[in-house]
């Protein structure tokens, strides 16, 4: 068997590291690499759907309202820079600050999948009903499926950070952060396709 | 490796398989076996009143109720042989009296309805006897009750590839069936 | 007991019958030319670096490695001609084959079914529409243009001798052309996995002179003849009370169903059961009583009838010439 | 395992021990059911894969038995269909993309230089799902619910209407489970390609195996999705009545072929790369010199990996899509060959200028490039619109992608394992029995695979349970059966062999090819912890380089799974990272993932159970343990800024 040279001594090296250093963050961007090519593939299937057939929505079938999904957009874009606040406040490790964002951040995923939850209503029409029934009933919930994992993520770090805080669950704020932005910005999109979607394509 | 673990992984799986015997019914594609049919000949009793000394009526019992093959074959006879012209298309009833619903006028037992399709029933029911065999007129028979939800969930027939004019047989509801006002009560021993 | 196929030439690709099918036969022979000239280099050169003398030299060595990098690139750059030469004849011989020739062609209405062949040959006038199944009669030397489509499952309409296949596929019209050099039966089979019987969904391509074509154009449009003798006779009450024009069609008589194929002039079929049978009394007879037995899953159920009224049907059916 | 059985000595025991207790984990059946080392999860993922390898192997005997002779009895049509289903639905998801999963996931570790990937209780999940999955098909398979629509299952054939009852239903959610598990499988093999490389091993020093195997999961990473979003589709479609693929209803049956052949032609790239990464990694050893050509053979891999989605629609030509689409994919379709020629010249270069050995890996090698350079032929070919038209859906398919799997995919395999059997086990196969296998196999391949060129030109479609008398077919089907009884030998002639060196084949030494890989720098089998201290790499051939002394970092912990993490470029130490030890939680939430999706199955109420069993399960398997680390302190309630570490 070989004998070792010892070169360096790694001991030193920080045990707590944000961002792409991170394993952990490596994880949840591949992750949302997969969410968000699953989603575009919705949005293809959707656009392809509308090719295929001369009315869009069809015949008889209303088009969707508006409030109530713009109310929702909004609620989401809105709650952007406290998720950015939040995770500036985990990079820099205040305990104090970091719990208020991540406590906010909760609030405010219930009431994004709240919102959620009664949108599906202003579809004006059913799964069942056509393929554009079933494909715009798919996208919002694909997505709110997106909404009610991150919910329950942020739910569950808040809970962390009470009852168990240590530094490496910093890194994880973070990256739960960066992921609701990720689900609120994959949703600008969609939002446009399926309620603008039936008028202007 | 260890093998041990192997095996015990085989044991498992087969556990599960023997297990899960319970689902081959739904999925039998009997082609060759013409079931039993209830005699078409006799009269299915449609009340108690007969004359002479009681004669025991056999209810057969129903072969397809569990097969979901047969139910979808009975699915693809009911547009083929033009029941839906009198019956609506998924039973919705428009000159004929509708199926989906849970008013039966000559009994909803599996055996009631094979005789009202192999004898034909008055104001324009058509006798069916001859024309076609019997599995297929069970098969109808199965299709028929599943258009009121009658069979298990994992059973049922789902939606064709056509208008989806009315909610298909997955999402209805089950109707407990009664008997229409005219109809005798179909008596059972 | 070992069923016979009707009888027809011998189903391949290599033995074309047809423009397009000789066209894509010459591309086939450049292809397998080639191929076996590059597979054969490629294994000599294996076999050779296998079984060569070894010279002592090390083979990190700048030189070695500047021949190898040299043969490497040589050797790709060698594969990126072929394929290029490939496409040009291959785009080529696509457009080649993808239009339909100047000569008005026959039009003939495909419909796949789930597990036999519908050919409708349309007509100007509604009464000459004829319907027929399992056997496409076309004209020798005249294209003959298919509008396919399919009620049910994707099926694909191929005759090897004559051209590629075309899949039928519900929601879309597709069309293909195809066309005979000589007359001759020519046997396809659906190409596309269609459900329990996909493997006997045969079809014969019957080519005769234009003379013999229109000859059965005109036959085929006259109705049933009535039936002769009296067993016919008796046949043709069984055939409508026995349930059998609850499914099929025979012009002239009132069985009207389009269920199942229509049995107008089976007496002058080849073949029966989509093609996987010759059509003669035995088989017919086989056929009619337990379909079940020859084609297990197909739509037609067993017939439970008496020896005489079997012998009768018979009779009736081929006499429909 | 005959875990101790290592023929030389350690070098620093009392670390080895140290570590040894921290990485390996409790003994027995629960111990089993909680590791989350990468090694002993690769073996399940392997020695399933293998098991689904043999039971689609019974199903393809059967099947050739069937089409021996025309109008066979063995098989009924519906019996049939149901076993070249289960067949080519076996093969494809449960034997070939996990078994290069579980290659990938054994061996990346070792070839980096690191202890662990880098989400060891994601990856015990992911085979969990897997397993989950497999068992799922085959009892539906065992109880006549086996699939009957092919393994691509088209879709009106598989729609609610034509296809009753619950057959479709399973195969639909089991490409659930396989996707997901290759799917966590990607995440966790790319990561630690780029973030646990042992320091001074940069980009140009990966090996190219680690380059095939991160490829693969890129390309997993991009294919599955569409299969995920199909099946969804198509379970909706069956389950709650949507009109995905209704054309009554603005649907379209071609929208399933592209959204599944999008992931398909990708699938059959995912399986074939490793298997390049493979040959190159053991041709050094079989030749006596570096593979030539690395960065040809990466930029190959990197090339193949992007082209791959731009070929579906040449399954699709017989469609009415319009001409001209159709040429780009015909173009796409023969360029592809390219870097696959590329390769394979690399390899006969590499040959050429080394001095062969004729071991049994050297000749699965050999036997793989013949095969597959016929199969890459015949694909060109059928690249060809017109040529496709005639032979698409008939057995020169058959033959064709029969060739390329076995070339691409079943030959390298057996190659690797015969090269890694003595690292993985600590024994030997034998040479004899090896042999055998190769020329049983080789000559079983082509007895059943040739022929059927000629059956598919002259016109015997795909997927028919019998044929007719006067078709013609008869002797050459009769030959292809003759074949798969040969490659039936060859297996069970493995199958022997394995269980046999298991027991009584020769011990080999931590390197009984004397090759230059990392992983060779490790005792046989591996130490649960891989590698005492992190390894320095200096070059491409660490083993060959560094002579008989290997440099080495120290420092990391050795009171709990620490390993090193670096930067994704030159692989330079950055942070040290805790890996949260084994674990009985992944084993259940991939329970609570069963459960949700085999419930829907049957019932819509799988949704609200599933998703409330599988939150509690995965509350249970995020929640920081009582242990926590020592190093980390409970945090004063405000940290200074500037001690807080960038």
């Amino acid at each position: 068997m070989r004998r070792e040279r010892i070169v360096a001594d790694v001991s030193r090296l920080p045990n707590v590291v944000y961002g792409s250093r991170n394993l952990v963050s490596w994880g949840t961007t591949g992750f949302m690499i997969i969410e968000g090519f699953s989603l575009a593939l919705c949005a293809v299937t959707y656009v392809y759907l509308r090719k295929n057939t001369i009315e869009w929505p069809p015949h008889g079938t209303q088009l969707p309202q508006l409030l109530m999904p713009t109310i929702a957009l909004a609620v989401m874009v809105l709650s952007l820079p406290l998720a950015w606040w939040t995770k500036r406040r985990s990079e820099r490790m205040e305990l104090g600050a970091t719990r208020i964002g991540l406590v906010l951040s909760s609030i405010v995923a219930v009431v994004v999948f709240g919102l959620r939850l009664g949108e599906f209503a202003s579809l004006h029409t059913l799964w069942n009903s056509s393929a554009y029934g079933s494909i715009a009933w798919t996208i919002l919930g694909f997505h709110a499926t997106l909404i009610l994992i991150d919910m329950y993520d942020t739910i569950g770090i808040t809970l962390i950070m009470f009852l168990h805080p240590e530094s490496k669950w910093f890194p994880e704020v973070a990256d739960n952060a960066i992921y609701w932005m990720f689900t609120v910005l994959s949703w600008v999109p969609l939002y446009f396709l399926v309620y603008f979607g039936p008028r202007w394509i | 490796m260890r093998p041990g673990i192997a095996t015990r992984a085989l044991t498992v799986m087969l556990a599960v398989a023997t297990l899960a015997t319970a689902g081959c019914k739904r999925e039998e594609r009997r082609f060759r076996e013409v079931p039993p049919a209830a005699d078409a000949t006799t009269n299915v009793v449609m009340s108690t009143l007969q004359p002479g000394p009681s004669v025991v009526s056999v209810a057969t019992e129903h072969p397809y109720d569990k097969d979901a093959f047969a139910i979808a074959q009975g699915q693809r006879l009911y547009v083929q042989m033009n029941c839906a012209g009198c019956h609506g298309l998924a039973g919705g009833g428009s000159i004929g009296p509708p199926l989906m619903d849970a008013k039966w006028i000559y009994g909803s037992d599996p055996a009631n309805i094979f005789s009202t399709i192999v004898e034909g029933r008055p104001n324009g029911m058509p006798s069916w006897k001859g024309k076609l065999s019997n599995d297929q007129v069970w098969q109808l028979v199965a299709y028929i009750r599943d258009m009121s939800a009658q069979h298990r969930k994992d059973v049922r027939t789902s939606r064709t590839d056509d208008m989806a004019a009315i909610p298909d047989d997955q999402n209805r509801n089950r109707q407990t069936p009664r008997p229409s006002t005219n109809a005798p009560s179909s008596t059972k021993p | 007991m070992i069923l016979q196929a009707p009888r027809y030439t011998q189903q391949s690709m290599v033995d074309p019958a047809g423009p397009k099918a000789a066209m894509v036969d010459h591309f086939w022979h450049f292809l397998i030319i080639t191929a076996s000239i590059v597979t054969a280099v490629v294994f000599i050169t294996l076999l050779i670096a296998l079984f060569k003398r070894r010279r002592p030299v090390e083979p990190q060595e700048p030189a070695v490695h500047r021949s190898l990098t040299r043969w490497v690139s040589a050797s790709a750059a060698m594969t990126l001609v072929i394929i290029v030469v490939f496409l040009v004849l291959d785009f080529r011989l696509g457009r080649a084959i993808a239009t339909v020739p100047a000569q008005t062609p026959l039009r003939v209405n495909v419909i796949g079914h789930q597990w036999w062949w519908e050919f409708q040959y349309p007509d100007t006038v509604p009464s000459n529409w004829i319907s027929t199944a399992n056997e496409l009669h076309i004209p020798v030397g005249r294209p003959v243009l298919l509008n396919m489509s399919s009620p049910d499952v994707i099926h694909s309409f191929w005759v090897p001798n004559l051209s590629g296949k075309k899949d039928l596929i519900p929601g879309h019209a597709t069309e293909t052309w195809i066309e005979a050099d000589s007359a001759g039966v020519y046997r396809g089979q659906c190409a596309e996995f269609c459900g329990l019987q996909h493997a006997k969904m045969a079809l014969l391509v019957i080519a005769d002179p234009p003379a013999k074509f229109n000859q059965w154009l005109t036959a085929s449009r006259a109705p049933a003849d009535e039936p002769g003798d009296s067993t016919a006779k008796a046949g043709k009450q069984v055939f409508l009370t026995a349930g059998c024009s609850v499914c099929h069609a025979i012009a002239g008589t009132n069985a009207g169903a389009t269920v199942g194929p229509n049995l107008t002039h089976f007496g002058s079929r080849l073949s029966i059961a989509a093609a996987s049978l010759p059509n003669n009394r035995g088989n017919l007879g086989g056929w009619v009583l337990d379909p079940q037995r020859i084609k297990p899953g197909a739509m037609m159920p067993p017939n439970g009838l008496e020896p005489d009224q079997l012998n009768a049907i018979i009779a009736y059916l081929e006499g429909l010439k | 395992m005959s875990a101790t059985l290592r023929a030389e000595p350690i070098l620093e025991p009392a670390l080895d021990v140290e570590l040894d207790r921290v990485w390996r984990g409790r003994s027995g059946f629960i111990g089993w059911l909680c590791s989350t080392d990468h090694k002993s999860i690769a073996k399940r993922y392997i020695a399933t894969a293998l098991v689904f390898f043999l039971l689609a192997g019974l199903e393809a005997a059967t099947m050739r038995a069937q089409l021996s002779r025309p109008e066979n009895g063995v098989l009924g049509p519906d019996t049939y269909n149901q076993f070249f289903t289960m067949h080519g639905t076996t093969m494809m998801f449960l034997f070939a993309v996990p078994v290069m999963i579980g290659v990938g996931l054994y061996l990346t570790p070792l070839l980096v230089g690191t202890r662990n990937v880098a989400f060891p209780r994601a990856n015990a999940m992911g085979y969990w799902v897997y397993l989950i999955g497999g068992i799922l098909i085959y009892s539906g398979f065992f109880v006549n619910s086996g699939p009957d629509a092919g393994w691509f299952a088209y879709v009106p054939l598989s729609g609610p209407e034509f296809s009753p009852g619950k057959r479709v239903d399973i195969w639909a959610q089991m490409i659930t489970f396989t996707e997901i598990a290759a799917l966590i499988a990607a995440v966790v093999i790319i990561t630690t390609a780029f973030k646990m490389r042992a320091p001074g091993m940069s980009l140009n020093r990966i090996p190219v195996m680690v380059w095939s195997s991160v490829v693969m999961s890129f390309m997993i990473i991009f294919a599955m999705p569409a299969v995920a979003t199909a099946s969804l589709f198509l379970a909706m479609d069956r389950l709650i009545s949507t009109h995905f693929f209704n054309p009554a209803e603005g649907g379209d049956a071609l929208l399933w072929q592209h959204l599944f052949w999008f992931f398909g032609h990708p699938e059959v790239y995912i399986m074939f790369l490793p298997g390049t990464g493979i040959i190159s990694a053991l041709l050094p050893s079989f030749t006596r010199r570096k593979v030539f050509g690395y960065p040809a053979l990466v930029l190959s891999i990197i090339a193949t990996g992007f082209i791959a989605f731009a070929l579906w629609v040449h399954h699709m030509f017989a469609t009415p899509l319009p001409q001209l689409g159709q040429s780009f994919f015909t173009a796409a379709s023969a360029l592809v060959a390219i870097p696959n020629g590329v390769q394979i010249f690399c390899w006969i270069a590499t040959i050429w200028t080394g001095r062969p050995i004729f071991r049994t890996p050297l000749l699965f090698t050999i036997g793989s490039i013949i095969i597959f350079v016929i199969g890459g032929m015949t694909g060109v070919m059928i690249a060809s619109i017109p040529f496709d038209l005639q032979v698409h859906d008939t057995y020169f398919i058959v033959a064709h992608f029969h060739y390329v799997i076995l070339g691409g995919v079943v030959f390298p395999l057996f190659a690797g394992i015969y090269y890694w059997f003595p690292k993985v086990t600590g024994r030997m196969l034998s040479e004899t029995a090896g042999k055998w296998n190769f020329w049983l196999m080789f000559i079983g391949v082509h007895t059943t695979f040739f022929p059927m060129h000629q059956l598919g030109m002259e016109g015997m479609p795909r997927r028919v349970y019998t044929y007719l008398e006067g078709t013609g077919w008869g002797d050459l089907n009769a030959v292809a059966s003759l074949g798969a009884l040969i490659i039936f030998s060859s297996v069970v002639v493995f199958l022997g062999n394995v269980v046999w060196s298991l027991r009584h084949g020769a011990i080999a030494g931590s390197n009984p090819w004397d090759s230059e890989g990392l992983e060779w720098a490790t005792t046989s089998p591996p130490p649960s912890y891989n590698f005492a201290n992190v390894p320095v790499v200096g070059g491409r051939a660490p083993l060959w380089e560094s002579g008989d002394e290997l440099p080495v970092m120290t420092g990391l912990a050795r009171d709990r799974q620490q390993v090193l993490v670096t930067t994704a470029l030159d692989a330079e130490p950055d942070s040290r990272h805790d890996h949260p030890g084994h674990t009985i939680w992944p084993f259940i939430v991939a329970v609570t993932i069963g459960i949700f999706f085999i419930t829907l199955i049957f019932t819509p109420w799988g949704m609200p159970i599933g998703t409330v069993l599988g939150f509690a399960a995965y509350a249970r398997y995020i929640w920081p343990k009582k242990n926590h680390d020592p190093s980390i302190v409970e945090l004063p309630r405000s940290v200074p800024q500037s001690e807080v570490p960038r």
